[in-house]
């Protein structure tokens, strides 16, 4: 029995952050559908536009959080989901890492796409 | 232990009729959730045409969104993201604990919602678009 | 249990017995059996009359090795459940027909089953309350033994594991003094000791199908009822958290309410997983 | 072959306390069980626990009203250790943190119960026995008891003397449901028989499809008497179709019966012009029988039991549990049409003859549970006397099995000088059909010196059983007899009695016994063949339908639970004393023993039971 929990190993934070990063999307993603579509339409989206918001701090800083938490959010619920299904073992392993590669280099490069369109880089 | 059948995975998918709003829920949960990172990794590869020169990533955008079938994509897209948020929110109360009796009320409550945002929005997904 | 391939393979076939007359009766008699599908023709008006398909297997007999569904006409009695039509078609049309049943009042747990598509107890399910024919098998997400009859040895393993008894650590020293317990904290874990271990909802649950070491509902139920009974002192309650916050612990449940829907004692067990979650979650968030 | 230092048969409440008794005197113990332990049919136990626990209370009272109830016939010695050991057992229970009821101050909750001069019944909510089942259960898991669970014991081992009291029991036969095997567990220092009631010798009973009586027909044929087996308690209120039981509280909260006549039948037939549904269990349960009997019964067999003008709010406050019985069993919604009631057996108030440390005359052997007699019930069993029984008795024979020392016991067991004779008039021969197979009259093995051999002999004996129950491919089926013995026994070992009907069942269960020689098992397959547990379980019931309808016909008076038309009154001159049974290698002989009246600090005086 008690070698069930020896590899003690709690799930509670992936579990915490879960919620706490959907709690965040709610707000954030329905800010985002509404202003791409509804007060500007996206097929009128052109880079200059894009670059006019980006240039506000505000705006920036928010887009990029969104990313991260996104990132983060879609990420975990991916691996959950797949140790769920009974993923273990080295496989595991090697899936978790694989996502957080993924996940990291999803953020680095929307964040470089969003200094670029910045106007920064 | 005598010999024992194992049934397999048969019984699964294929008794989906026999499957609770609470399972449901759950499959549509995972379903929305995998398009939208899916939808998010590709998105930021479209943004990425922003890191060429500014013409680009506007053509883009612009010769992608002319697409009917993108167009079509983004209602799509925008009802997976709806019965998400709305079934994560549905979610985050049951976690919390409060309106654990009519958990299935509250599934069924997302999915008319849902379709309602979506229909509602057509129109302006669809401008122009035909 | 899972549905997934154990790694272990279960190669525990019974050895050869020597061939003695009676085995050779014995087979003969099997293959008589194999060969008579016991099927009942309705007898009366079909009101009047159950219709029931039955699950069968039996690793053994011949005939039956392979699953089938047989037929069953056993005449309706107002007030019959389940349990009483299975009951009846055993003893007048097919004593071969096998299910574990004892209490017929749902108490013992013994008679889970997959009843048109839903786990329920046999005794507890009134035939008038089902639209024919009904549909009786074993629980799904198990394997079958028999018949009706599933193996429960992983139900068990995973209640066990939750260290399902009470533990404290200052047991009043006189053995006629009582430990005190505030009526709010009997009656906050009431519903969670009603469980009869009869492993409906574990059946139901898609997680435990996909998952073997998930505790599943069950087990968190036990480990609740104990988490939350403040006899056994905050010490306990700590480590009783230890054992539900591992990977395959509350983290797994996925809210899908199949367990509370069909938990014959009406136990909120989702509730009580959720719940589970979040002392979990401020426990953790104390240690930091 | 399995080897344990005690081995306990059966898994309710009984057999887990054993087990957890004996393992804390460090014995290596096993227990070996039919049914998961958490199936047994204790967890079907409602009302309570009677504990004198409280001010104001003492075991001395409680032993008065234990004493009174049994009519005179219950040991005084064995009902004041009862009544003494209760509360620390209980208290024992929940300091293992079984969920009780509670007061304001959080100290376990008690109520009135029928027949008790203190409200001394402790309980968890209405389900008490499920409570103490699993709380034992979860002991039991703590302690890494080694279980048997879903074994099938079929037979004891027991050396074969002529005179049962030099038999030693060194183990028993146990059946591998899951897998059909056959084998022996040795028991170097006791096995302890705790394997309940016996409801399914009637066809309308509250109690289980597992209560066959199987120990106590194991112990009879082993030559342990069987003791009082007449006093059976009949529940006046239990649902026609299933025989689950509807609790005294509907009728304590104003419910009333009716006849198919719309008369309240208690008053205006005049069974009970004072207490009306109040009356005690047995007489109302006489009362709905002689409606049923004289034509007034609804599709003749039960009356109605209405609680309608209670009101809603008042059944969903007291009686909820109710409404869901009546919906769940019977189909009828109890706060719009009244429910079907009927009586059914209950519980056996005999049973295999022990004395205070659960000890049978066959050294080794022990007993405890409803399966048991020490005789702390008499003729009568009160309310919340059995699950005390359980945990007090279990636990003794627990501790004395495993070699403690618990003094010498007052109650004898076997034929002692005290011994009478008894004789009764048979209309057949009773007892075992004279046959070429012995094992299924006697014990099996010779004697032993080793009892490894003895156990591996009786293995032998019962490995040609299974297998020829098996191999037989036509016949009669058990399903057919065990309705045809139960039939019989509902309609005439039931709460009424008269020599003619007694006679009857006694006719009609030797021809089930004969029939019985032709049984056949149908299912040839050795996974979970219940067909064969069941035909195991049949000779058992015939063996113990045998015993009580004996008792029954024997005893000609009016006493507790047992009813004689010809003789409707106590007659404490004659029958102030138990009535035994003794197998005798096949041939029941009937024998009495006084009754224990001399207690501890006083002698109880029969008095006349009203309450
Ligand atoms: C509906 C109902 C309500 C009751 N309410 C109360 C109450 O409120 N208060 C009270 O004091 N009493 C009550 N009683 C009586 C009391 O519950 C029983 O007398 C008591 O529970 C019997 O316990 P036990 O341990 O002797 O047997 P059980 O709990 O019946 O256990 C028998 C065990 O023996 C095993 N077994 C049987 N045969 C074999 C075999 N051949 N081989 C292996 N194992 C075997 C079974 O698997 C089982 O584990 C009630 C009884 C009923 C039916
Ligand atoms: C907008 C508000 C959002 C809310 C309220 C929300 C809510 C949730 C919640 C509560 C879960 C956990 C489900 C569970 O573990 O039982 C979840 C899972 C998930 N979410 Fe979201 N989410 C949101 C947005 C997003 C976005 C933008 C993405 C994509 C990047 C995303 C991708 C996922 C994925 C992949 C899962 C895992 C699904 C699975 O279990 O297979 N979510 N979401
Ligand atoms: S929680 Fe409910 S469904 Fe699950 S085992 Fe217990 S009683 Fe059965
Ligand atoms: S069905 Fe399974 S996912 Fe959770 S709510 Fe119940 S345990
Ligand atoms: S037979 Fe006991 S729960 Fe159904």
């Amino acid at each position: 029995m008690a070698e069930r929990y020896s590899s003690f190993q709690s799930g509670s934070m992936s579990w915490f952050l879960q919620r706490v990063t959907a709690a965040f999307l709610v707000v954030v993603l329905a800010f985002h559908f509404f202003m791409l579509h509804f007060v500007h339409h996206a097929p009128e989206v052109t880079f200059a536009g894009t670059q006019a918001r980006m240039s506000q701090i505000g705006y920036f800083l928010t887009m990029t959080l969104f990313l991260i938490t996104a990132a983060f959010h879609g990420v975990n619920g991916v691996y959950a989901a797949l140790i769920n299904q009974g993923l273990t073992g080295s496989r595991k392993t090697a899936v978790k890492w694989v996502l957080v590669v993924a996940g990291v280099l999803l953020s680095a490069q929307g964040i470089y796409v969003a200094l670029v369109m910045n106007g920064l880089m | 232990m005598s010999q024992s059948y194992n049934r397999g995975l048969i019984e699964d998918f294929g008794r989906w009729r026999e499957f609770s709003a609470g399972m449901w829920a759950w499959i549509f949960h995972k379903f929305t959730g995998w398009v939208l990172i899916g939808y998010l990794f590709t998105h930021i590869a479209v943004l990425s045409t922003a890191t060429a020169n500014p013409g680009t990533y506007t053509a883009t955008i612009q010769g992608l969104e002319e697409l009917t079938i993108v167009r079509i994509g983004e209602v799509g897209l925008l009802a997976v993201a709806v019965f998400h948020i709305l079934n994560g929110v549905r979610l985050l109360f049951v976690d919390l604990g409060v309106g654990l009796e009519s958990q299935d009320k509250s599934f069924y409550a997302s999915l008319i919602v849902t379709a309602v945002i979506v229909l509602a929005s057509v129109p302006t997904f669809m401008q122009g678009a035909f | 249990m899972s549905t997934q391939l154990t790694e272990e393979s279960e190669s525990e076939t019974e050895t050869e017995r020597t061939e003695t007359p009676g085995d050779r009766r014995r087979a003969e008699k099997k293959a008589r059996q194999g060969r008579s599908s016991e099927v009942q023709e309705p007898t009366e008006a079909d009101e009047e009359t159950v219709h029931l398909k039955v699950f069968r297997y039996d690793p053994e007999v011949e005939g039956k090795m392979d699953p089938r569904f047989d037929d069953f006409y056993v005449p309706f009695e107002k007030g019959m459940t389940v349990l009483d039509a299975l009951m009846y078609a055993r003893d007048r049309f097919d004593t071969t027909l096998t299910f574990r049943h004892s209490c017929r009042q749902a108490i013992c747990g013994s008679d889970a089953l997959f009843i048109n598509g839903t786990q329920r107890l046999g005794c507890k399910t009134q035939i008038s309350d089902l639209d024919g024919p009904i549909r009786v098998e074993p629980l799904p997400h198990a394997e079958v033994v028999k018949d009706l009859v599933v193996d429960m040895e992983h139900f068990y393993d995973q209640m066990h594991s939750v260290e399902p008894y009470f533990q404290t650590n200052d047991e009043p020293s006189d053995e006629l003094e009582e430990q005190r317990q505030t009526r709010e904290n009997r009656e906050k874990i009431k519903m969670s000791t009603r469980c009869i271990w009869c492993g409906a909802c574990m059946s139901s649950c898609n997680i435990a199908a996909g998952d073997n070491q998930y505790l599943g509902p069950a087990a968190l139920n036990k480990a609740f009822r104990f988490a939350m009974d403040k006899r056994e002192g905050e010490d306990m309650k700590e480590h009783r958290f230890e054992i539900l916050d591992q990977e395959h612990g509350v983290w797994r449940c996925q809210t899908q309410f199949s367990c509370t829907n069909v938990c014959p004692k009406d136990i909120p067990l989702t509730e009580h997983i959720q719940e589970l979650k979040r002392e979990a979650v401020k426990n953790n968030l104390k240690f930091w | 072959m399995y080897e344990h230092d005690v081995i306990v048969v059966g898994a309710g409440g009984a057999g887990l306390r054993a087990a957890i008794a004996a393992h804390e005197e460090g014995a290596d113990v096993a227990l070996v069980t039919k049914l998961h332990p958490v199936r047994s049919h204790t967890g079907a136990a409602e009302g309570g626990i009677n504990a004198a626990l409280r001010e104001g209370d003492d075991w001395e009272l409680h032993a008065y009203d234990t004493m009174k109830g049994s009519d005179y016939l219950g040991d005084a010695p064995a009902i004041e250790t009862l009544c003494q050991d209760s509360p620390k057992e209980t208290i024992q229970l929940e300091h293992w943190g079984m969920a009780f009821s509670r007061e304001d101050d959080g100290r376990v909750s008690q109520r009135p119960f029928g027949g008790l001069s203190f409200a001394r019944t402790t309980y968890a909510g209405a389900e008490t026995g499920h409570h103490l089942l699993h709380t034992m259960y979860e002991q039991v898991v703590k302690r890494g008891i080694q279980v048997y669970d879903e074994w099938y014991v079929s037979q004891l081992a027991v050396t074969n003397e002529d005179d049962p009291e030099e038999r030693d029991c060194h183990g028993v036969i146990g059946y591998d449901i899951q897998t059909g095997n056959v084998e022996g567990f040795v028991a170097r220092d006791g096995v302890i028989l705790t394997t309940g009631g016996l409801g399914q010798v009637f066809d309308h009973t509250t109690n289980a499809v597992a209560n066959t009586g199987d120990g106590a027909a194991m112990a009879y044929r082993a030559g342990v008497p069987l003791e009082d087996m007449e006093f059976i308690q009949f529940h006046p209120t239990t649902l026609p179709s299933t025989g689950v039981l509807i609790s005294e509280g509907v009728r304590g909260e104003g419910g009333i019966l009716y006849n198919s006549e719309g008369e309240r039948f208690m008053f205006e037939h005049g069974y009970a012009n004072n207490e009306g549904e109040l009356a005690s269990r047995d007489v109302v349960a006489r009362a709905e029988l002689t409606e049923v009997n004289n034509g007034r019964g609804i599709n003749d067999e039960y009356v109605h039991l209405d609680m309608r003008h209670l009101g809603e709010e008042r059944i969903m406050d007291r009686l909820e549990n109710i409404l869901h019985l009546a919906e769940d069993f019977e189909g009828v919604n109890a706060l719009e049409e009244p429910m079907p009631v009927k009586p059914g057996q209950h519980y056996a108030m005999g049973g295999i003859e022990t004395d205070e440390n659960g000890e049978t005359c066959i050294s080794g052997l022990y007993a405890a549970g409803e399966c048991a007699c020490v005789s702390v019930h008499g003729s009568n069993r009160l309310g919340g006397n059995a699950l005390p029984e359980l945990i007090v008795f279990g636990a003794r024979a627990g501790r004395h099995a495993a070699g403690k020392d618990l003094g010498e016991a007052e109650i004898s067991t076997g034929k002692t000088d005290d011994a009478e004779m008894g004789e009764v008039d048979t209309p057949v021969e009773p007892g075992a059909v004279a046959s070429d197979d012995d094992s299924a009259v006697a014990d099996g093995g010779a004697t032993f010196a080793d009892p490894t051999q003895t156990v591996e002999a009786t293995l032998e004996a019962e490995r040609n059983r299974v297998e020829s129950l098996l191999e037989k491919d036509d016949g009669i089926q058990q399903a057919e007899l065990r309705s045809k013995l139960q039939k019989s026994m509902t309609a005439n070992v039931n709460v009424f009695r008269n020599e003619d009907g007694l006679k009857q069942a006694l006719r009609d269960i030797r021809e089930v016994r004969e029939e019985y020689q032709d049984v056949y098992v149908n299912d040839p397959s050795r996974t979970f063949n219940t067909d064969l547990i069941h035909t195991i379980e049949m000779q058992n019931l015939i063996d113990l339908a045998e015993a009580i309808t004996l008792g029954a016909l024997a005893r000609d008076e009016f006493r507790g639970a047992h009813w004689r038309q010809e003789n409707q009154e106590r007659r404490d001159d004659v029958w102030l004393k138990h009535t035994l049974l003794s197998w005798e290698d096949g041939t029941p002989q009937l024998w009495y023993k006084p009754t224990i009246l001399e207690g501890e600090n006083k002698t109880y005086e029969p008095k006349e039971r009203s309450y």
